[in-house]
């Protein structure tokens, strides 16, 4: 099976370059992720011909596309804040995308009529954008994106217009037509959440450079970067490995990790398997060390005790271990991890 | 006739605007003598006139109200004749409230005197009438032609201002006149003529002749036009 | 606003609208009401609104064509000497019309630049015709549409068109589907504009169209004669093209502006 | 941009273009060059640059101190009767700029409205002064500023005089110290606009106020003079004026309006 | 000791009435919390004086304010997009308020200094706006509230502007500020965490009336409607109490609670809480029912599974759970409580 997507793409704008090799399969959806200004939009521009290649190449289904001007490739974009023609109503946005591949008039209203039909929008299709919510104008932008047939659909941030509550149904929806597209999927996203949620496949862009490619699971339990590993909320560490025990760079603190390895290594443990002591305990977890509260910080339903000095290193406890530890910014704790949670993998 | 055939042809004459009414009776009446004619007006300082016949579309006729600025189009015109004078007049608000006696009233610099400018014919001739009587004037404006003289001595926002005879006609009661006596006074020639590059050369000509006629002689001394 | 407006600033807007309004009452206070009727009568006026309002019409179309083009280049485009062509368009602004009505002469007079040309091979001249209002009209409108329209196309958000490329439109389709609808308060308020400006145009038009009644005269040159003949005759037609102007103007003004 | 403008478009902007440089191309070729040096030598060339070049200035500030709060309060004052006063701004705009200077004579004049009053109260009398042609030229620009000023108000986010509010600035301080910088870029388009409108103006002025070297005489009043006498001195004075005002937009229009 | 503040808000617009009864202790933070259109910011704006109240009285430390305009009331404001004024540099607009208030130029810039220093943001003084992040701009934004020495600061949805990433440091920060703030405070917000993060006293607002108000632990474990429920991530439910027994509306289901009651009574249990099986289990939870899955959605590090039919109920398992499970959109589960994790309280 070939790719429906095969590129380079390189961008140079005064001191960013953007150098980025993409590929994606029928059906696959990619997830680019990267903090601000790593070059994702550009990488998505670049796809859809809104941003000239200084170099590289762009080869859909076969076909060379980098030469080809925006409106001459069959793409289909949804743009973060979704770009809907503010002076057409949904049904007229959906169907501007038929109109201009030529189909009549009559035949694109009823085909944009489908289409939001199939996105569950077909009584709001005389409603103005303006007058949409922020979930409801997503999906007119998705029904309009994928209304032109493209065999390849770029989402930017196609999320993150929306507001903590609507955002789950949102996104459930967006998956099931992610799901339905036969093309290849390109999704920029900020929010770990939407990518483990849509993708197949993460790319991890910094500084316009991939630093970390594969599955999200893969990705999730195996950062390879800071960045990816706040993304995911792990603890994560380099050091030199000899067998099961990790010294971290700096020599602060010495691991015990459940895999065995040698070398340069990554560990990485969730804030969860950290536990916390007033006094040092005596038990099982082989790695221990003293710190010092750095802060506090409510998440989800738990606290995050971000604890530093000898390394950084965030804890979750439950309120009511909280109350109990009695814990307050500046003292110090004595923090536990267990060795079968913390997890080794070559750098 | 002179007009070849039965074809209506219209003359289209370019006049001085102090000219306006009495021109507008005069083509009535040439229209009525000669069937076949009909006379269109354009009224404009001479100046603008004088441009006219350089950049527009093809005039018949010029009829300036004064020699020089017949003469800067002397190459383009033919025929040229005098067919009417003109004198100048002091213009006062009706019933000389400000009692202007004269020329020599106007150097008063408490009276608001308005002139036409140096380089427009009634301007020229009001510097000419002044130097005579040996008066300087300080004018508040000048003006670019003798109707807005007029008009201003007409609104009030003059005391006086130095016009053509005739045109007090036009201002009716809102204006009064002091007159100037013939010894200072000067007298303006109108000069009428065919313009060469004109579509209806025959016709523009008859319509110059027709000027000297006694009708037209006529009807220009009824709006105070002496004539040779 | 719940905030009421400070007399600081309600004291200025007052007396620059006492300024505005108090010639319009001078000219409304001095009007010979008496025998307006039979003023306004007189054939000749409805012929010189008729060609006034039709000339500057067909003037405010033509800048529409030229204008919307030009200025759209210029709100887009990054060409070299963009900047001078942009001071350019406002020359019209300053040149006194009656200069303006000079610089038309001697491009498109008979002898003008292109003028010979088109007298030469097509017959066309357009001193003394109403072509010629209109052309008058229009170069002194044109400034107005193409400034208000620029500052349309600046501040039009530039990513939809992007988003109508990607939906595969091409340049003309994206102009006319998404930028014009975008820009259309900034189109209409730009026309409106053009007409006012037109509708006025007094010297340009005597000084390249001449004065014809029935083929060039317009409103503002029967005033003008008016006005050296009959004063009151000239407040008449003012007012006369005040009213269908303010008319005109409160109707559109109100619809696009807001 | 990476897309190439439509030549559809730019067809028509460059026809639009050619409309408003031929007329100037014509001044430039019928310009006599060769006799430029002793024409401009004249002192009253100079007097007549000074006094409008002064007199546009002064008109323009004139228009500001008024026009700005006439335009705020119409962008953000909700009164009865908005509309129409809206349309009473635009009037000098479609007015004949020879009728406007009828109607200031008919306000301001010695016999006018107000005019009457001045004179006798403060023996002030406006026509035939300097201080006449700068309220003449103030009275035909101040549409512009009103117009470009309102349209900057109403763009404004009125939730910065909001947060003002909140931290104590008065309605003043807030109009000074936050509404005003945020809407400069308008006013400074419109003081553009203006200052263009006020430096061409020639009907109002020559109307209202007279014509006299060195007092009223402005650029296009010797323009127009000149056009009768010597329209070869014409062309060299509607350069030197053209020149001077491409400088100066060239200059401002491209800091404030970009 | 008394009030801060105590008001009565009522505001009238159209349709939607607002009638809001709020008071704040010195030092208080009171989060003001509710959906889209539930006049949270139209009850800030009527008590910052931008919003004339149609009825009550707004008293702060004693003093009548609701006749005073915006100007006159010592109230701090952090608007949502924060509304720096962008010509002027961050010193500048700290400065701005003291220089209302009559402090000379010199002193207001030298106390605009030490407000930004306060804030950490000694070295970004000289820079506009539009040039500062967001979770610097918001910090500018809380120095220039405050830099007026407000009785009452109020702050619109302070955290919303930013992305996920910087979100938890700036609430760190600004958890701090408000500890260090003597008056009332109030703070509007979507978001759960930033409400039991940041407040001492929960109000939820819906269609312009009091829902329910209490310690952000209270809310969080006595959900009185749907929208909290949903917002603290609980599943509520409504029914009749006979001792343990609690029948839901429409007889659906019956479980058994922690506590005894009699009468209408509310059911909470958190989804954590909820176990999934595929076929009946035999076991200890009480509450058992069979259930359709509607979907799955990552959630953190779980997944949360919808279930719905005979009741709507949300159950988060670990993604190795999942994967044992098998489960996807349509299948039929076992669902089970323990009794001592549902919770009853009287309706
Ligand atoms: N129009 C432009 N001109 C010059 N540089 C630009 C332009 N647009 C973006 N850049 C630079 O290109 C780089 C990548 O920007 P890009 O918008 O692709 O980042 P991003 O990953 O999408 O960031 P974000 O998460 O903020 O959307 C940045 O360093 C930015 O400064
Ligand atoms: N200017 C206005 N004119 C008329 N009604 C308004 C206006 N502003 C808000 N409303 C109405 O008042 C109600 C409350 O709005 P408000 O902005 O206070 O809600 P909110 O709780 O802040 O919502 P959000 O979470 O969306 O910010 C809404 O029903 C809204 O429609
Ligand atoms: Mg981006
Ligand atoms: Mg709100």
């Amino acid at each position: 099976m070939g790719f429906v997507i095969d590129a380079r793409l390189v961008v140079r704008r005064g001191d960013f370059t953007l150098d980025l090799a993409l590929t994606a399969a029928p059906g696959e959806v990619v997830a680019l992720l990267g903090p601000n200004g790593a070059g994702k939009t550009t990488a998505l521009r670049a796809l859809a011909g809104l941003t000239p290649l200084s170099e590289g190449h762009i080869r859909v289904d076969g076909e060379p596309w980098h030469d080809r001007p925006a409106e001459r490739r069959p793409v289909g974009v949804v743009f973060q804040d979704y770009l809907l023609f503010p002076h057409l109503s949904a049904l007229e946005n959906v169907a501007f995308g038929p109109r201009c591949h030529g189909v009549r008039r009559r035949e694109a209203r009823r085909l944009a009529a489908e289409w939001l039909d199939r996105v569950g929008l077909a009584d709001q299709a005389a409603r103005k954008p303006r007058t949409l919510s922020g979930g409801q104008a997503q999906r007119v932008a998705l029904a309009r994106a994928l209304a032109v047939g493209p065999r390849l659909l770029l989402l930017d941030e196609p999320l993150s217009a929306l507001d903590a509550h609507t955002r789950p149904a949102v996104r459930a929806r967006l998956r099931r037509h992610l799901a339905d597209f036969d093309g290849a999927a390109v999704l920029v996203t900020h929010d770990p959440l939407d990518a483990m949620a849509l993708a197949d496949r993460l790319v991890v862009i910094e500084n316009g450079g991939v630093v970390q490619e594969g599955t999200p699971a893969h990705v999730a339990r195996h950062p390879r970067t800071d960045y990816v590993a706040r993304l995911v909320g792990l603890n994560l560490y380099r050091g030199t490995a000899h067998g099961h025990s990790v010294t971290l760079a700096g020599d602060a603190v010495t691991f015990n990790a459940a895999e065995s390895l040698d070398g340069e290594v990554f560990l990485a443990f969730p804030p969860s398997a950290v536990a916390l002591f007033r006094t040092r305990p005596d038990g099982s977890p082989r790695n221990l060390w003293h710190a010092t509260v750095a802060g506090l910080e409510p998440h989800a339903d738990q606290i995050r005790v971000h604890l530093e000095d000898p390394v950084h290193a965030a804890a979750d406890v439950t309120p009511a271990a909280l109350a109990e530890l009695r814990l307050a910014e500046g003292d110090r704790v004595w923090a536990a991890v267990k060795a079968a949670e913390t997890h080794a993998y070559p750098a | 006739g002179i007009a070849s055939g039965d074809e209506r042809i219209t003359l289209k004459v370019l006049a001085a605007s102090s000219l306006t009414e009495a021109f507008e009776e005069l083509g009535t009446a040439y229209g009525a003598a000669e069937k076949n004619t009909t006379v269109r007006f354009e009224f404009a300082g001479s100046q603008e006139l004088a441009m006219d016949v350089d950049e527009r579309e093809p005039a018949d006729v010029l009829a300036t109200a004064d020699r020089a600025t017949m003469d800067t189009v002397a190459g383009k015109v033919t025929g040229r004749r005098a067919f009417a004078y003109n004198t100048l007049t002091i213009a006062v608000a009706p019933g000389n409230p400000k009692h202007v006696q004269g020329l020599a009233s106007l150097a008063d610099r408490r009276l608001r005197v308005v002139l036409g400018g140096p380089i427009v014919p009634v301007g020229r001739y009001a510097a000419q009438v002044l130097a005579r009587a040996a008066v300087t004037v300080r004018p508040r404006s000048e003006e670019s032609d003798a109707r807005t003289v007029l008009t201003r001595v007409r609104t009030g926002e003059a005391d006086a201002g130095i016009v053509y005879v005739t045109d007090m006609r036009s201002a009716g009661i809102s204006a009064s006149s002091v007159p100037i006596p013939a010894q200072q006074n000067v007298t303006a020639t109108y000069f009428a003529a065919a313009v060469r590059s004109g579509a209806h050369d025959p016709a523009a000509k008859a319509f110059v002749a027709w000027l000297g006629s006694p009708t037209a002689k006529a009807i220009l001394r009824k709006y105070g036009f002496p004539t040779p | 606003m719940n905030r009421r407006a400070p007399w600081v600033l309600v004291l200025p807007a007052l007396l620059g609208l006492a300024f505005l309004v108090l010639p319009l009452a001078g000219l409304l206070l001095r009007a010979p009401w008496s025998t307006l009727g039979t003023r306004l009568a007189r054939p000749e006026i409805l012929d010189a609104l008729r060609l006034s309002l039709i000339s500057a019409t067909l003037a405010t179309l033509l800048c529409l064509l030229m204008g919307v083009p030009l200025a759209w280049v210029l709100g887009r485009v990054d060409f070299p000497g963009r900047r001078l062509v942009r001071a350019l368009v406002t020359v019209p602004l300053v040149l006194p019309p009656v200069v303006g009505g000079v610089a038309l002469l001697l491009a498109l007079g008979r002898n003008g630049l292109a003028g010979r040309w088109l007298d030469r091979w097509f017959g066309v001249t357009l001193p003394f015709t109403t072509a010629g209002v209109v052309l008058a009209e229009a170069f002194v409108a044109l400034p107005f549409l193409v400034i208000s329209v620029e500052g349309a196309v600046r501040a039009a958000d530039l990513r939809y068109e992007d988003a109508a490329a990607t939906l595969g439109a091409s340049r003309w389709t994206t102009f006319r589907r998404v930028t014009l609808p975008l820009i259309a308060p900034g189109v209409g308020a730009g026309a409106v504009l053009c007409w006012a400006r037109a509708l006025g145009e007094f010297g340009a038009t005597i000084t390249f169209a001449g004065n014809f009644p029935g083929r060039t005269q317009t409103m503002p040159l029967a005033v003008y004669l008016a006005l050296e003949n009959d004063p009151q005759a000239a407040i008449v037609l003012s007012l006369v093209l005040l009213a269908v102007s303010v008319v005109v103007l409160a109707g559109l003004r109100g619809r696009w502006v807001s």
